[in-house]
């Protein structure tokens, strides 16, 4: 009964393929969520994906994730074809991601919820854990130890055996992130991580996630309002407005996009925004 | 620890072989009823009935100068307490006078038969109990009232051969040994049975009666539940299908005639049973019905009193029979049994014990509801036995 | 209306064990917004829910001070009561009721207001999130992050309360969003509404309060006018996350400070 | 409570179980071989309802199949064969239901279910050759390498040993294995998944958790429990009957795993303990609690005492206990663990 | 032909009062997310109630205090259990109610004990005879009381500020609070209204062509589940539709036995469970149920 053995984990890291999101369309009832939206993510780079609020920024990861069944278009992740590939499958290939409105078991430890992130990458099923056999006892502790090493790495070792609802939220952000890292993922998608931080938290978020590129080389897609965080750590920005790509290029082109000025920053107060959490 | 064993009572009174829990001084009996489940209108009459005999009894000075003792236990018609109850009462009784809902009686049959062999008379006369010796039903099983039943409709021209005659019955032994016994009959007489089975749950006859319209049928022949048969009467009467409803034991109980159903009721319907009803002018009946009146104030008279009554006497018989033969023991009570083949209770029809394989009477009354006899029924015709019986072999 | 402010003294209030706040005392005058700054995990979530009664809700409880709003005491009442009295909460995190409509999730929220007045709030909410209008037959929970957040604070809106509290108002709002936020605060506290503000983005909050309260694990750490506050370097550094040269290192000890992390070798 | 006094509980407690049929007659035999089966359904329904969150009314259904698939095999193979046989066979029942079973959840689920009690009785009722019908059917004592689980007598330690005595001992070490496996199956790797598609589905599906996949399985694996709980039940009572396993019996399962404590292997040997023994007892003493009076003499019969107080329990264990019996003891796996456990200390919130 | 119109119009008038009975689970269940299966005893205290005194006050002031008794029964296991427990778990909560169940049906069937008790509504055993049919009026009664009520509750959840607040309540209580809703009230209410809606249906259950109240008549309103989720747990047309639904299926299937009798006899009671489980494969949250969203 080995239910659910990866099915795919031709991933040794390192060889990141690119991602290419082609004329992606989605509809829903009554509104086109995504208007023929497209964009590449370069292997190894930081992609960020801006846009005002309704925009179709977290539908897009609903797509690259197989939550959403895309309309029309493609989303190619190296050489295969993500799009119409159920969540699991997705995630067996090694594409990662956070939720924009925290889903984390509320009851489970933080420790289990990380664990759960480990899933695709152990073997284990309902035999090999029932019976307990060593093979399923030697895997669960070398991988503990990885969750532990990752812990440290997001600064959540020391609310390990927490339940995650007693977390304040910004922690619970952290928490979700790490539960992607272990994932071990070639491709990282970020919904607003730092969403609920105060300004140095905003900063140390950043740096892991500046440390998870540098370390790991792997490509991170991430949805950010705040511009500082964006523009410290990306290296291509996407925007999109009512589902449709109004600009893309350098963050600090895009920054002083006109359309994006209008859309989404607002000229009043950017400067101010771009100051928040900058180090560096 | 005991084990079911012929240890309890010693080697008192005489030569007197005792065992199976039988003290100098008591007989344990135990009672598996329903008093809270399905048959709980049954299990209280039968109970209270044989707890009254044997009050009678005891007080008369019991039997082999001993006391006789009921362990009563309720199992609600649930198949796991009744099997409990019988596994805690089993090795401290010497038999069961009653034993309610034959599925479970059914169940034990093995343990009955194989090991412990005490006499269990249950309250369900489905023919599927016949044929041990120690499970004894006391009256016609359901199939052989439902052979008198439809020869009694034919010989009373309500149905001619060639007609169709419906019969709804309840899932279950009951139902369904008494629609073998109509089958059987309809043969017989070259007649078409129309089946309609039902559940408990199924209340409103209305699509039967429908049925059954649409298949023209000449009379109808109902073993289920009292609410059925007063349903199935009152909308066939509407419906405009006036035919004979002719139902057998549990189908009829007195509470019905004070319900919507009642003029349709004393209209068209009429009742088989194996013994007189309490109401009946009989000194049996009669007699029964003054002591049970007095004891239990207020309760409602129906035929489960008679019913427990019978099995009470039936079961003291047969232990002053064995008191006789010195052999006071589950064996001993078997064989004086056994060897009761004239047995009148005074409920009108005679019993023969000698032979396990048959039921100990396949006599029956007809009887019709009447709101003026006590427990609503009168006797419309005294016990026979259609000669279509000789040929039947009840499937045991 | 009447003229009240919100009275918290001496607040004590944790989950079971965890102690999330100690001995707070802060005062929203009538008309005044205040904003309240603080790290994770600070105690602020759990300040708002002590003033709405709504801690039983998460194992928690008030362990001693007193909150009062005007004449009335607070801490005596049940959370609907709080409302009653006119003080109304925005949530942390939304909470939009998934299933219901867009419509119905405002008709809720004017639950706890006077009968008549309601299309005139309905109006107000309407021109302030005009998406709200074009999504009135969906489902709350089909809405983007920041719709849902927008439609929380209409919901809360559509009470007309004396005071509100809001948890994060401009959390997952889009900058411009977030300012047009920050304009509505000030223009519902013009028309006679004082708000209590639990803010991440400093930036905004310092701008729109007159007062500010800095909560560092369960304890007030700062307080003072807002203008003082944002002038103090301690907020500079780590709320408005303005850089001068020692945070900068700083910052850069915690970067280096963050351990790399390492391929996984299956 | 430290690791060393509970190992040294466990022993204790599995000394007495293992030292009681020496001691106890028939009934309380049989009452417990009854928690035993019960415990075993228990456990397998808490898998599927209490760890993956999907409600489930027809382990009435798998326990009959279980049940009667050891009688019709028994009649062509070696009865040890039939037994593992019933097993399989009732988890191949719940794989035919996974088309539902992975796609819905919460009450629509449960009651869906149900269905599987009304059709399943039908069957057991229509299908007569196969079921014997109203009749039932015998139960073929179960019969290992010679050794025979029927009442011929042998005599152990001059205690005669019957079908119960011996079926006691083959119970407790079904009933162990049972739970060490499923114990095994919640703190492993799919325990996790089923825990995550209980507590949020999009999110399992993400990380990697084949949802509807996963959910099948957790059926399949719960039927094979119900239907092994099925095949001791027949043993015990030795003759099968289709009344019994009906809406009451799938009800009282669920109240089982309430009772102990929602997904935990304790709380579901807890639970199924306390409702298979509670209304035992009651039937069996209630004569001697205050204001009943034995059956048929008017009043309360014991019978509706005992159903009075059983209601009674299962309400005020749930409303005082929530969480279930496991509370009681440390017995709590760590998936139970609720908010006021294991908070943060103020120290650990971060400044 | 008329064979069938008979069964139509008998199904549909059985419906009817299944539609009744389940509009009680889906108040409920709309209200907490609770499944209710204390509605069966619900159900059984009103038609008691009702029975008891039609002799000495007359049927309509029996029916009155006969709602208003099941209202305050319900209103009771409100207030002494459900409003008592403290966690979240709604499946929980609905093994709390087997437990209230328990209870009240053991003492109810205690009272009426072997009684048949009839209801002595003034519709009797009359027929309205329409050309070859036969109806009852008593189910045109029902009819008619379901289709009123139902419309009733149908306005009652979307337009009244009760509908509103307990739809909050049902999704989320604490915002609801937020939003200055009294939950205690609002699930109490639901379960008074709940209990009257059972001794509604109590009553349509218990007259014509059936005898009266009596023991196994709790049984029946098993049938109303499938009622329920045919139609949608959480939608008051469904319940209507899920009633009709059954009732139909269950008058058809048990006609035409005979030519059904391959399937086995008796599939009256099973027939509408499977109707059920096709309409889930197809739609899994039943015919007017709101499907869970999944939007993250
Ligand atoms: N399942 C759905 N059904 C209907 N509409 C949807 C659904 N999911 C999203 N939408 C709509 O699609 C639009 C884009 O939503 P999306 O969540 O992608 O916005 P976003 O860019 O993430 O905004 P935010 O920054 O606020 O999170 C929104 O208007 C939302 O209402
Ligand atoms: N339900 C709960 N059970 C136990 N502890 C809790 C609970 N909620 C919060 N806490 C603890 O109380 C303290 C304060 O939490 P609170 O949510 O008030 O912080 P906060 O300032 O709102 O943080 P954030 O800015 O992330 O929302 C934290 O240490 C947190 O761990
Ligand atoms: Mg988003
Ligand atoms: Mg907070």
């Amino acid at each position: 009964m080995t239910e659910d053995a990866p099915e795919k984990t031709a991933d040794a890291p390192g060889q990141t393929p690119s991602l290419e999101v082609r004329d992606l369309t989605v509809r829903f009832a009554g509104l086109t969520a995504l208007d023929a939206v497209s964009f590449t993510v370069a292997p190894g780079s930081l992609h960020a994906v801006i846009g005002p609020n309704g925009a179709g920024k977290s539908t897009c990861f609903n797509v690259l994730s197989g939550v959403y069944r895309a309309s029309a278009g493609h989303v190619h992740f190296g050489p295969d074809e993500l799009t119409g590939l159920p969540p699991h499958r997705i995630a067996a290939l090694g594409v990662a991601r956070t939720f924009q409105n925290i889903a984390l078991p509320p009851y489970a430890t933080v420790a289990d919820s990380l664990m759960l992130g480990r899933h695709r990458l152990t073997k284990a099923g309902f035999l090999a854990a029932g019976l307990r056999l060593p093979s399923a006892a030697r895997e669960a502790e070398r991988h503990r130890e990885r969750v532990q090493e990752i812990a440290e790495f997001t600064g959540l070792e020391r609310y390990l055996d927490h339940p995650a609802a007693a977390l304040p939220y910004g922690l619970q952000k952290l928490v979700e992130l790490g539960r992607a890292l272990c994932m071990e993922p070639r491709l990282l998608l970020l919904d607003e991580p730092v969403a609920g931080m105060t300004s140095d938290e905003r900063r140390r978020t950043a740096a892991v996630i500046a440390g998870v590129r540098e370390g790991l080389g792997i490509s991170v897609v991430l949805v950010e309002h705040d511009m500082g965080v964006v523009m410290r750590l990306a290296d291509e920005v996407t925007v999109l407005d009512f589902g449709r790509r109004i600009a893309s290029g350098p963050p600090a082109e895009v920054q002083r996009d006109p359309e994006v000025v209008r859309a989404y920053l607002g000229d009043t107060n950017n400067s101010e925004d771009a100051e928040e959490g900058v180090t560096s | 620890k005991d084990d079911d064993g012929d240890t309890g009572g010693g080697k008192g009174a005489g030569a007197l072989k005792t065992g199976d829990g039988v003290t100098a001084t008591t007989i344990p009996l135990g009672v598996l009823t329903d008093m809270t489940g399905v048959y709980a209108t049954l299990g209280k009459s039968v109970t209270q009935a044989q707890q009254l005999y044997m009050k009678q009894l005891n007080d008369d000075g019991g039997i082999c100068g001993r006391k006789v003792q009921l362990t009563i236990r309720d199992h609600g018609y649930d198949p796991r307490k009744a099997v409990s109850a019988y596994t805690e009462l089993e090795p401290k009784v010497l038999g069961f006078p009653q034993f309610i809902g034959s599925p479970f009686v059914a169940a034990q049959k093995k343990r009955i038969d194989g090991t412990d062999k005490g006499l269990v008379i249950p309250q369900a006369w489905s023919a599927n109990l016949l044929g041990s010796e120690s499970i004894r039903q006391i009256g016609a099983t359901y199939d052989y009232e439902m052979i008198n039943a439809v020869d009694w409709l034919v010989k009373s021209k309500k149905v001619k051969s060639g007609d169709k005659i419906g019969h709804v019955y309840f899932e279950g032994d009951f139902g369904e040994n008494a629609l073998a016994g109509s089958k059987y009959a309809a043969d017989e007489a070259g007649l078409e049975v129309v089946e309609q089975k039902i559940k408990p749950t199924d209340q409103d006859m209305t699509a039967q009666v429908t049925a059954l319209k649409k298949a023209k049928v000449k009379a109808i022949l109902i073993s289920a539940g009292p609410a059925q048969s007063a349903s199935l009467t009152g909308v066939a009467a509407a419906a405009n299908l006036p035919v004979p409803v002719v139902g057998n034991n549990p189908t009829f109980a007195p509470q019905l005639l004070k319900t919507q159903a009642a003029p349709a009721l004393l209209k068209n319907f009429y009742f088989l049973a194996s013994t007189l009803p309490i109401g009946d002018k009989g000194s049996g009946p009669a007699e029964l019905a003054k002591t049970y009146s007095a004891e239990y104030k207020g309760d409602l008279l129906d035929n489960g009193i008679i019913a427990g009554w019978a099995a009470a006497d039936v079961f003291a018989k047969a232990l002053e029979g064995a008191c006789k033969d010195k052999n006071l023991t589950r064996e001993g009570v078997r064989k004086a049994l056994l060897s009761m083949k004239s047995y009148e209770e005074g409920f009108g029809i005679t019993h023969d014990f000698s032979d396990p394989a048959a039921p100990s009477t396949k006599e029956s009354y007809v009887l019709r509801p009447d709101d003026k006899a006590k427990g609503g029924m009168a006797v419309a015709e005294k016990a026979f036995t259609a000669p279509a019986v000789e040929g039947y072999t009840p499937e045991g | 209306m009447p003229h009240a402010a919100l009275q918290v003294g001496a607040l004590t209030a944790g989950y079971g064990p965890v102690r999330a706040l100690r001995e707070v005392t802060l005062t929203v005058g009538d008309g005044a917004v205040v904003a309240v700054l603080g790290g994770n995990g600070a105690g602020k979530t759990t300040l708002l829910r002590a003033i709405s009664r709504t801690l039983g809700f998460h194992g928690g409880a008030v362990a001693g001070g007193e909150i009062s709003f005007g004449e009335t005491r607070l801490d005596r009442l049940a959370a609907p009561e709080v409302v009653a009295a006119g003080v109304v909460q925005v949530p942390e995190g939304r909470r939009v009721f998934a299933r219901m409509t867009v419509a119905d999730n405002l008709r809720a929220g004017a639950l706890g207001a006077p009968r008549g007045s309601r299309s005139v709030s309905l109006e107000r909410v309407h021109d302030l999130f005009p998406v709200l209008l074009e999504r009135a037959a969906q489902p709350a929970g089909l809405l983007s992050g920041g719709e849902q957040q927008m439609l929380a604070l209409a919901r809360g809106l559509m009470a007309q309360p004396k005071l509100l509290l809001l948890d994060e108002p401009t959390l997952g709002l889009a900058p411009l969003a977030a300012e047009r936020i920050a304009e509505r605060i000030r223009e519902i506290n013009r028309q006679g509404t004082s708000v209590l503000l639990v803010e991440q983005n400093a930036a905004i909050a310092l701008r729109v309060a007159s007062e500010a309260y800095v909560l560092e694990t369960g304890r007030v750490a700062l307080s003072g006018p807002a203008a003082e506050l944002a002038a103090s370097d301690e907020v500079r550094r780590r709320y408005l996350g303005v850089v001068d040269e020692d945070a900068a290192a700083d910052a850069e000890r915690i970067a280096d400070a963050a351990p790399v992390l390492r391929r996984w070798q299956p | 409570m430290s690791s060393r006094i509970r190992i040294g509980l466990i022993a204790a407690g599995a000394l007495v179980l293992l030292a009681l049929p020496f001691y106890v007659d028939r009934f309380w035999l049989q009452a417990g071989l009854f928690a035993m089966a019960a415990s075993i359904g228990a456990i397998g329904l808490n898998l599927l309802t209490g760890a993956t969150g999907q409600l489930s009314l027809g382990h009435a259904f798998f326990l009959a199949v279980g049940a009667y698939g050891y009688c019709a095999l028994a009649d062509i193979v070696p009865t040890a064969l039939a037994a593992i046989g019933a097993v399989l066979v009732a988890g191949a029942a719940g794989g035919l239901l996974s088309p539902i079973a992975g796609r819905l959840s919460g009450a629509y689920l449960g009651i869906a279910t149900l269905a599987l009690i009304f059709i399943g009785q039908h069957v057991l009722f229509n299908a007569s050759d196969l079921t014997g019908g109203y009749n039932g059917r015998d139960v073929p004592a179960l019969n290992i390498f010679g050794l025979s689980f029927d009442d011929t007598e042998t005599v152990v330690l001059a205690v005669p040993f019957e079908s119960m005595e011996k079926l006691w001992y083959a119970g407790l070490l079904l009933l162990a294995a049972c739970a060490l496996f499923a114990r095994g199956v919640l703190r492993g790797r799919p325990g996790r998944a089923m825990n995550a598609i209980r507590d949020h589905r999009v999110a399992a599906g993400v990380m990697g958790v084949p949802v509807a996949r996963l959910r099948a399985w957790v059926f399949v694996l719960s039927s094979m429990y119900a239907g092994l709980a099925g095949v001791l039940l027949a043993l015990i009572v030795q003759r099968t009957t289709p009344e019994y396993f009906g809406f009451a019996l799938s009800l009282e399962y669920l109240a089982m795993i309430v009772i102990g404590g929602l997904g935990s292997v304790a709380g579901a040997v807890l639970g199924a303990v306390f409702v298979s023994l509670l209304p035992q007892l009651f039937d069996r003493y209630s004569e001697s609690l205050p204001l009943v009076s034995a059956s048929g003499t008017g009043g309360i019969a014991p019978g509706e005492a005992s159903s009075y107080l059983y209601g009674a329990a299962v309400v005020a264990v749930v409303l005082f206990l929530p969480g279930g019996l496991v509370r009681l003891g440390s017995a709590a796996t760590p998936r139970a663990l609720t908010l006021r456990k294991k908070e943060p200390t103020d120290e650990s919130a971060p400044a | 032909m008329t064979t069938f119109f008979e069964l139509l119009i008998s199904g549909i008038s059985l419906g009817a009062v299944y539609a009744l009975i389940a509009l009680g689970f889906v108040v409920i269940f709309r209200a907490t997310e609770v499944v209710n299966f204390a509605h069966a005893s619900l159900l059984f205290a009103g038609g008691y109630v009702t029975a008891l005194l039609t002799d000495d006050i007359g049927f309509w002031a029996a029916l009155i205090v006969g709602i208003a008794g099941a209202a305050v029964v319900g209103s009771l296991v409100e207030f002494l259990v459900i409003r008592r427990y403290r966690g979240r778990d709604h499946s929980v909560l609905a093994i709390v109610t087997i437990g209230v169940d328990i209870v009240l049906l053991t003492d109810l069937t205690r009272r009426i004990g072997t009684d048949v008790l009839p209801l002595g509504d003034p519709w009797g055993d009359k027929i309205v005879q329409i050309g070859p049919l036969a109806i009852p009026e008593t189910r045109i009664a029902a009819l008619l009381t379901a289709a009123l009520v139902i419309a009733v509750f149908l306005l009652a959840f979307r337009y009244t500020s009760w509908g509103v607040a307990m739809r909050a309540a049902a999704e989320d209580r604490e915002a609801a609070a937020l939003m200055g809703v009294r939950l205690g009230r609002v699930s109490l209410s639901a379960w008074a209204v709940a209990g009257a809606l059972a001794a509604i249906a109590a009553l349509f259950l218990t007259v014509f062509p059936t005898p009266g109240l009596e023991r196994n008549t709790s049984l029946v309103a098993l049938k109303a589940f499938p009622a329920a989720i045919i139609g949608g747990l959480d939608s008051t047309t469904g319940a209507l539709a899920g009633g009709l639904i059954v009732g139909v299926t269950e008058a058809m299937v048990t006609g035409y036995q005979d030519e059904l009798s391959f399937l086995g006899r008796g599939l009256g009671e099973v027939a509408p469970y499977l109707v059920m489980l096709l309409i889930l494969l197809a739609r899994p949250a039943g015919l007017f149920g709101t499907r869970e969203l999944t939007r993250v």
